[in-house]
């Protein structure tokens, strides 16, 4: 009895009062700990998104000049012949274009400086256009008709405000002639803005508004398709044998320590790997998206191993032993019930191995997947690059108008792991099952 | 017939095994099917396997097999000179015969009649290069006549070989259906062997792992026997200078010196974890024991979007962003920066591993049993005294292993390191400066402008293998760690 | 106090107009009253869980509370130490009183609440640490001992009480989890002892253990109501007969009788209680 | 394979690029060639992989290919490689647009980034803190230059065109070799940079140095001169010993520091892989690598006339490097 | 067979010269012998947990295995439908019969096996799955419906006999893991028995249960021994003595005794089962 009030002093006293007020302070701040760590976290995500949006968005839009072009047949097929496509294919494309500007500026045609300034107006690009334009449709040629021509990556970078009109014009990469140029045509409503589809379309170029993603996504996506289609069910059944049949003991903890340390290696020595193997010993093709596939999956495994071998972990041994009860086998309790009920943890480990793969580039330098591709691949085994690859060499281009396409690439990548995000979460709620 | 076709006829052969071998297994018992040893299905299974395994094999192994012998019997036709030149020149030469036979089946009969003359001698061999130009076969200079009769040669074989194979794919999976068909009664362990086959599989797929970590250490192994054939690992391990210089300056001038780069890892790491492990553990404590589900159904894939993020992002923002923030903030306070250091790098790349800590930290604090919560409410401990005596030792082997695939991926970082900290290797004890990291080291060796049979170059390759050594030594210690952490409270 | 002790009623929740008429007074043989529940209705979101429960606990005793499966007698022991709280979606309303304290007024801090009314639970729940942190846990958090002597001292009366002393003296460093399910449930006791609580809430503290571990547990509670007050939760009738003075049956989150033990086992006032007690429900 | 493919060096590969584009532009028949980058070793160790279909045809080199890579490439059946020495690649000195005009000399950027410097005839440490320490006419700046790394060719010829003839200039060689060093190690000591962070090394590409200019202005920063013209508002180039660096002042060989770049063709690929004869020609034509051609205008400077025909001869005839 | 019914020894293993000489006959309350263990001794990894046990399990009756927590009662049942196997430290000798064949023996499927001998856990494990796929999951893994008429058949009976039709009948789709606690066991029960078991091995399956779900399963096990042969474990005397016919008495990891259940609550031949069976033990 005589504790019991000594107890009953300590909870009530003064003294006690004190140490629980403490106590409870000191449970507010590991509260606040936890907030302000989410937000440490958050804040530095929005603090990335908003220099990459601010930075990137302007890649969406991409400056073209309305120009009429007179498709003149001199020019296109001197011979008159229309099965001359080689003729067609090489004919002086620019000349057309650039014809139509001077004569739109009213340049002098013989003050050959005044030309090539007004020419840097147009975008490298322009005979690929209009050659398309006469392939896909040879009726056009004799003809005259307005087109949207791109503008010179430097006529974009004015427009968009990336290059500073306050710059002594000896400096600035636009004369001021052509600022004066540029000035005439948008006030004319001749030249503006319009949305990049080529960003999303084109292949690998050298100059900046012409070069697009095209085959960068497809490349991602073949690779993206290869990891899919390997990654995930070697990693599903490697972690399935792990847990459910392989002996454990030093062979088991081996493995183990294998793959978690496979997590840990530099992802430019699966690049070596791939390099090594699949390169030079079983001969496959440089730069095919179907070596990056495979190197990837190597990379991927072991995040998909580990995460899969806890979900699998996770389903209660009292599921396991009213299958094996009634008399399931083996192979039946993994499929009709470790699977399902493994499946959401399955899928996210499947989703953060396949977000490592997308964004990683280091393993591709190895196997000459970070190059420069013009054409579209039609099957993995042709030469390709992808998303990441693409930021990683426009960021150490020189030409101003490929820091907003960095930019503007990383949105795209960044869209897709959202993309990809969202899906895990949906379908792993839509799994969760509880038991 | 292709391959691909092949394999399809199979698949469906297959699945028409698997219907056979269930009607077949009923048939057997009479209706009566708790006689069967196994449920019919997996007659059906049995069946099927037996059919399909076996020329799938021998698909895989004629597919391998297929090129290199058909070469071989090409080449023969090449002529002595080629024959006992190198492999090279083989190799060069079957090169040009490869793409003459891959054009020889789209020629007509009149230019087949005109390479067959070429090869005679009647008429020139560079009509034949322009009856196979025509048809898409670019070809350098004129084949030799041995050449075109290689070619002809190859191109026969590759003929017989194509009709050969589905035959003997075919026949493979017939007698294999046959046999599988004779054998099934009510006795057979259909079950019992379809299990073992897939439990095969299984264990094939585990093997890849395995073999990635064999295939790694052999594709760096030989490079790296090769540079310390020029520097002595006694100077590698304990060298305390990074400076490897050009090999135009000297054959082994260069200094390698492990330490400083080992020690900017582990900085740099360090560094990562210390803003990672709080920063993802608090966030992990909040989001499983204080926030509602829906605070925790946003905020965990929200923080799963840092680690997706390419890690060139990463580095320019660092560079052009953070870094020079710091400075300014150290400038403001009376700390001299510099604007590539230890901390910028740290920093942002402990960003990057935050989800790492925090989602799976989370899963594992979410797996703590309820009971051990409310007993230590029901003692009056306050929620984070809980937390803090309770849940957290209890997750501790768990925070371990999520902690440990954090530090991997720090140490593995490459990018984030080159464009935040730099690639100068100091061993220094001041976060303010700047550092490198084995990584990075590893990577501007291997794609630089330096001789590439040099130690300069093949140094990348011992950095690889010492940091796949290091990393092991890391995880087979973790694995103590958590195995005794478990022997104590399980 | 004396006067009131013939008349205390068989509480019959279905009889609402009854006049409650107890004041702070408790029967002789029992000790005086510890904790009172007046008109308690709690519900988890939607669903009401327990509705309009009356009770009193008393102190120099044990009360037990047995009724079928999801009548609420967990909810009902729970919302005695506030552990209620820590469910998001439950909402209490009614009082509860603890020394004629209310437990729910806003000035009350459950953690204080919890160090006083001590709580153990159905499945032992040892914390993953060695034997004397386990029982030391809750005296370290509360401030209880100022130096290592005071606090080996408080660790031995704890599992001297809970009759654990003897199994254990050897290896207090070894870990909690490692005994036996008895031990382990008598080890959370003595944990739950070590702060001298006034109060001790038992949820089936029994039905996991064998019947040597539990004829050990129910000594323990004999002779630990010396000094404080009990309330288990059982399932089983036997050892509600066996443990308590007093006994009350739930039934559908209703409170249906509340009466000296012998009187509930032999002759209720209620139908129910009567078919509960002999095995006849349902 | 029906496609070119290229490996090597970063520097060289925007000009690969350009010609590669233009090819597929120009060829109806042939697929624009792959360019891969991943340095000039990298590009050359695939290119002495061996010949034949999975090999590459191309190496882009920013250096000239070293004897023992020869070696290695003959004894895995390459034997027969075309050099193409298709221009020079100028190296510029620059600091933020905002800052006045630099003009240095090699002696300053000696003075300013060596480890030791001779004081008094005796080499010491550098105690160099600010430029105008160097040199009275440059600004108070605390010295940080972003040199290129080791990795990086250019680096050497920092070193020789500039370093070793600042040194050679304010008498750090004599000086060392006063204090008892032979030539070879008095010139090797002539280039040791400083490490305390006055010199920071750059492994990345310029766009690196440029945003690390950008995020310190008080930097000064190496670069290419293709690089420098195309960013001519966001930096200031320095002229070197008075010259300013311009196409025309380092084809005339006036600017000192400039470097050639390099592509190495397999020939025995030639013939047997479509559009690769009809690659090198078209890149060594005058209309793309002449002076005004796209790669001049990226900045490229251009080869002589002379050695741009010969250079056409030799190809036409399929010179070889000699083993 | 008769003749042997009076001389059915208390077998005792602390006697082991004593010969147990009872062939295949049965005593003829029981039914036939349907089970046999000879000599069992199990090891988990080093640990010894099973030493020489020699039990017979009769059909048509409930064998009940009693013992102090850890004496091996689990871990017997267990190697009864190798249940054990699933383990990997665990290792079994003797000989065990089922029918007079060997279930050890290496032609013996113990996939099979355990369709022959059915198991309900301590703790309700349904799947999380309707309650109508629960009890379909048996006959349709081992292919004993043709038709869905048949298989609904099958889910009727089963779940009548398991005394849940009349509570579900309305909800076959619902999911298992949502009924009560008492209603998972007997779902349990009904998907064990959906395959016409000869034995159904019960691990404490009431010892999660209230009195009246309990006794409906009580209930349900006197029903279910006039087909098949049960061997249940529990912890309550009471159980034991109500429901078994035979009762088996272990101790640390031995078989103290076993007899008829009432000689062993009234009159048993070991000191330790006395102790243990009128709670004086340890
Ligand atoms: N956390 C909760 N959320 C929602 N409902 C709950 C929760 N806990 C209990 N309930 C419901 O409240 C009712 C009373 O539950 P309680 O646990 O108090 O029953 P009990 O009498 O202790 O039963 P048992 O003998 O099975 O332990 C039940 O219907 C139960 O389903
Ligand atoms: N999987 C296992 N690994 C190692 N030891 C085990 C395992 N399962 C049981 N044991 C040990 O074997 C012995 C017998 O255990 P068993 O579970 O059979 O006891 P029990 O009689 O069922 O006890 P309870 O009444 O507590 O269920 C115990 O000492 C136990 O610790
Ligand atoms: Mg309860
Ligand atoms: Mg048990
Ligand atoms: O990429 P480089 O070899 O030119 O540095």
């Amino acid at each position: 009895m005589t504790d019991q009030t000594a107890s009953l002093a300590s909870f009530t006293g003064e003294e006690a009062q004190k140490k629980l007020r403490k106590r409870h302070r000191a449970e507010r701040r590991f509260r606040a700990y936890g907030i302000a760590a989410i937000l440490f976290a958050l804040a530095f995500l929005c603090f990335l998104f908003g220099s990459i949006f601010s930075q990137g968005w302007s890649a969406f839009l991409q400056t073209s000049i309305k120009l009429p072009v007179q498709f003149s047949q001199e020019v296109i097929n001197p011979s008159g012949n229309p099965d001359a496509e080689d003729e067609i294919f090489r004919a002086n494309y620019v000349k057309l274009a650039r014809v139509a500007l001077y004569k739109e500026l009213g340049v002098d045609a013989d003050n050959r400086k005044e030309r090539r300034a007004a020419n840097d107006l147009l975008s490298r690009g322009v005979d690929v256009q209009l050659r398309d334009m006469v392939l896909r449709d040879p009726s056009i040629i004799g003809k005259t008709e307005d087109v949207w021509l791109l503008a010179s990556d430097n006529a974009d970078a004015l427009l968009k405000g990336s290059i500073d009109r306050e710059t002594p014009s000896d400096r600035r990469a636009m004369s001021d002639q052509q600022v004066a140029w540029i000035d005439q045509l948008v006030d004319n409503g001749d030249m503006k803005k319009r949305f990049n589809t080529g960003l999303f379309l084109n292949g690998a170029s050298s100059s900046p508004e012409t070069a697009g993603l095209g085959v960068a996504l497809i490349g991602s996506f073949f690779m993206m398709l290869t990891v899919v289609l390997l990654a995930v069910p070697l990693g599903v059944c490697a972690a399935l044998y792990l847990e459910e049949y392989a002996p454990k003991g030093k062979i088991a903890d081996t493995i183990e320590v294998n793959i978690n340390n496979l997590a840990a290696v530099p992802s430019i020595v699966f690049g070596l790997l791939g390099l090594a193997v699949f390169i030079n010993f079983f001969g496959l093709p440089r730069s095919a998206s179907l070596v990056g596939g495979l190197v990837l999956t190597l990379m991927t495994l072991p995040t998909i191993i580990i995460t899969t071998r806890a979900a699998i972990r996770a389903v209660p041994p009292s599921i396991r032993e009213a299958a094996l009860g009634v008399g399931a086998s083996k192979m039946q309790l993994i499929g009709h019930h470790v699977l399902p009920l493994s499946l959401p943890g399955i899928l996210t480990g499947t989703i953060i191995g396949l977000v490592q793969a997308l964004g990683e580039t280091a393993p591709l330098l190895m196997i000459g997947m970070v190059a420069f591709v013009v054409e579209y691949p039609t099957t993995p085994l042709e030469p390709a690059t992808g998303l990441p690859v693409q930021i990683y060499m426009w960021a150490s281009s020189a030409e101003r108008g490929f820091v907003e396409r960095t930019a503007g690439a990383t949105m795209v990548l960044l869209a897709f792991l959202i993309v990809m995000n969202s899906l895990a979460v949906y379908l792993r709620n839509r799994f969760e099952r509880k038991w | 017939m292709s391959t691909l076709t092949i394999l399809a006829i199979l698949i469906g052969l297959g699945i028409f095994a698997y219907f056979i071998g269930r009607m077949r297994s009923i048939q057997v018992c009479g209706g009566e099917q708790r006689t069967l040893h196994s449920r019919p299905t997996y007659h059906g299974y049995y069946l099927a396997s037996l059919t399909v395994l076996p020329a799938i094999i021998l698909l895989a192994a004629w597919g391998v097999a297929e090129r290199p012998a058909t070469r071989y019997i090409a080449m023969q036709e090449l002529g002595p000179q080629v024959l006992k030149g190198t492999d090279a020149e083989k190799a060069l030469a079957m090169s040009v015969v490869d793409s003459i036979a891959d054009g020889l089946p789209e020629l007509t009969p009149e230019e087949d009649e005109v390479l067959r003359k070429a090869r005679l001698g009647f008429v020139t061999t560079s009509d034949a290069r322009d009856v196979l130009g025509r048809h898409g076969v670019v070809l350098g200079s004129d084949p030799g006549r041995n050449v075109i009769a290689a070619a002809d040669e190859l191109a026969s074989a590759r003929a017989t070989s194509r009709i050969m194979l589905p035959i003997a794919c075919f026949a493979i999976a017939a007698l294999g259906f046959a046999w599988g068909y004779s054998r099934i009664r009510p006795g057979l362990r259909a079950r019992n062997i379809t299990e073992s086959v897939m439990r095969s599989g299984l264990f094939l797929a585990s093997t890849v792992a395995v073999l990635t970590t064999v295939g790694i250490v052999l594709s760096v192994l030989f490079e790296t026997i090769h540079f310390f054939q020029f520097v002595s690992p006694f100077d590698y391990f304990f060298g305390t200078v990074w400076d490897p210089r050009f090999a135009t300056v000297g054959k082994a001038e260069g200094q390698f010196g492990l330490l400083p780069l080992l020690w900017g890892t582990l900085f740099i790491s360090a560094v990562a974890l210390l803003v990672a492990v709080p920063v993802g553990l608090f966030a992990a404590i909040y989001m499983s024991e204080y926030a509602g589900s829906k605070v925790r159904a946003f905020a965990k894939p929200l923080l799963e979007i840092l680690a997706g993020i390419p890690t060139i992002v990463y580095g320019f923002f660092a560079l052009t962003v953070f870094g020079p923030l710091l400075r300014d903030l150290g400038f403001n306070i009376g700390l001299d920066i510099s604007a590539s250091s230890v901390l910028t790098a740290g920093i942002v790349m402990g960003v990057m591993i935050i989800p790492f800590v925090s989602s799976l930290s989370d899963d594992i604090i979410n797996a703590v049993p309820q009971s051990l919560r409310e007993g230590s409410y029901g003692l009056g401990a306050t929620q984070s005294e809980t937390i803090k005596k309770v849940i957290l030792p209890a997750a501790l082997p768990g925070i371990v292993g999520a902690v440990l695939l954090a530090a991997s991926r720090a140490i593995g970082e490459t990018m984030i390191v080159v464009l935040a900290a730099g690639i100068a290797a100091n061993l220094t004890l001041n976060p303010l400066e700047p550092v490198t990291t084995i990584t990075v080291k590893i990577v501007s060796q291997l794609t630089g402008d330096l001789e590439f049979n040099s130690p300069q170059t093949l140094v990348a390759f011992a950095l690889g293998l010492t940091l796949f050594v290091i990393t092991l030594a890391l995880n087979v210690y973790a694995l103590y760690i958590v195995r005794k952490y478990r022997e104590q409270y399980e | 106090m004396e006067a009131k002790v013939e008349d205390r009623p068989a509480t019959t929740v279905e009889q609402p107009a009854e006049p409650k008429e107890m004041g702070d007074a408790a029967p002789s043989a029992l000790g005086e009253l510890k904790m009172k529940a007046t008109d308690v209705n709690l519900w988890y979101g939607e669903k009401q869980a327990l509705f309009d429960v009356n009770l009193e606990i008393f102190g120099q005793s044990v009360t037990a509370l047995i009724g079928p499966s999801g009548c609420g007698k967990s909810t009902f022991l729970r919302c005695l130490n506030r552990m209620n709280d820590v469910i998001d979606i439950c909402k209490v309303k009614g009082d509860i009183r603890l020394d004629g304290e209310d437990i729910y007024a806003p000035e009350v801090d459950p953690v204080q609440l919890r160090a006083r009314v001590g709580m153990v639970f159905q499945k032992p729940n040892p914390f993953p640490k060695s034997i004397y942190e386990n029982v030391a846990y809750a005296p370290r958090l509360h401030g209880l001992c100022a130096t290592k002597a005071q606090m080996d001292e408080v660790v031995e009366t704890s599992l001297i009480k809970a009759g654990l002393w003897e199994e254990v003296k050897d290896r207090l460093d070894a870990p909690g989890t490692g005994l036996s399910g008895g031990q382990q449930q008598r080890l959370c006791i003595a944990r739950a002892i070590s702060v001298n609580p006034e109060v001790l809430l038992m949820d089936e503290p029994c039905s996991a253990l064998d019947p040597i571990a539990t004829a050990t547990i129910e000594t323990l509670m004999d002779e630990l109501k010396e000094n404080l007050c009990i309330a288990i939760v059982t399932h089983s009738m036997q050892q509600a007969a066996r443990v308590s003075q007093r006994t009350a049956f739930f039934h559908l989150g209703k409170l249906v009788e509340v009466n000296d033990t012998s009187t509930i086992f032999t002759n209720p006032s209620d139908q129910r209680t009567q078919d509960y007690v002999t095995g006849r429900f349902g | 394979r029906d496609q070119v493919q290229i490996a090597g060096s970063s520097t060289v590969l925007p000009y690969a690029q350009i010609v590669a584009e233009d090819f597929g532009k120009t060829y109806s028949k042939f697929k624009a060639p792959v360019v891969e980058s991943g340095g000039s070793s990298a590009g050359l160790k695939q290119f002495c992989k061996g010949v034949g279909e999975a090999t590459i045809d191309i190496a882009n080199s920013s250096r000239p290919i070293k004897d023992k890579e020869i070696a290695a490439c003959a004894e895995a059946g390459v034997k027969n490689i075309m050099p193409v020495r298709f221009g020079y690649d100028g190296i510029v000195f620059a600091t933020d647009a905002k800052s006045d005009a630099w003009a240095l000399e090699p002696k300053d950027v000696y003075l300013a980034l060596a480890e030791e410097i001779p004081v008094d005839g005796k080499m010491t440490a550098n105690p160099n803190k600010t430029w105008k320490d160097v040199n009275d006419k440059l600004p108070d700046w605390k010295i940080v230059a972003y040199i290129p790394g080791e990795k990086h060719g250019t680096r050497e010829v920092f070193e020789e065109k500039v370093l070793a003839v600042g040194c050679e200039a304010v008498g750090g060689m004599k000086a060392h070799e006063e204090a008892g060093m032979d030539e070879k190690a008095a010139e090797k000591a002539c280039v040791k940079v400083r490490k305390d962070g006055g010199a920071v090394d750059i492994d990345g590409d310029y766009t690196e140095t440029l945003a690390r200019i950008q995020s310190n202005p008080e930097g000064v920063g190496v670069f290419g001169l293709s690089f420098y013209e195309n960013n001519t508002d966001k930096l200031n180039v320095a002229t070197m010993s008075g010259i300013a660096p311009s196409v025309e002042t380092i084809s005339s060989g006036e600017y000192p520091v400039s470097r050639p770049l390099f592509f190495y063709v397999k020939k025995d690929h030639i013939g047997v892989i479509p559009g690769l004869k009809e690659y090198v020609e078209f890149f060594t034509s005058e209309k793309m690598i002449g002076p005004d051609g796209p790669l001049a205008d990226y900045g490229l400077v251009p080869l002589p006339e002379n050695e741009l025909e010969a250079l056409q001869e030799e190809i036409e005839e399929g010179k070889v490097l000699s083993m």
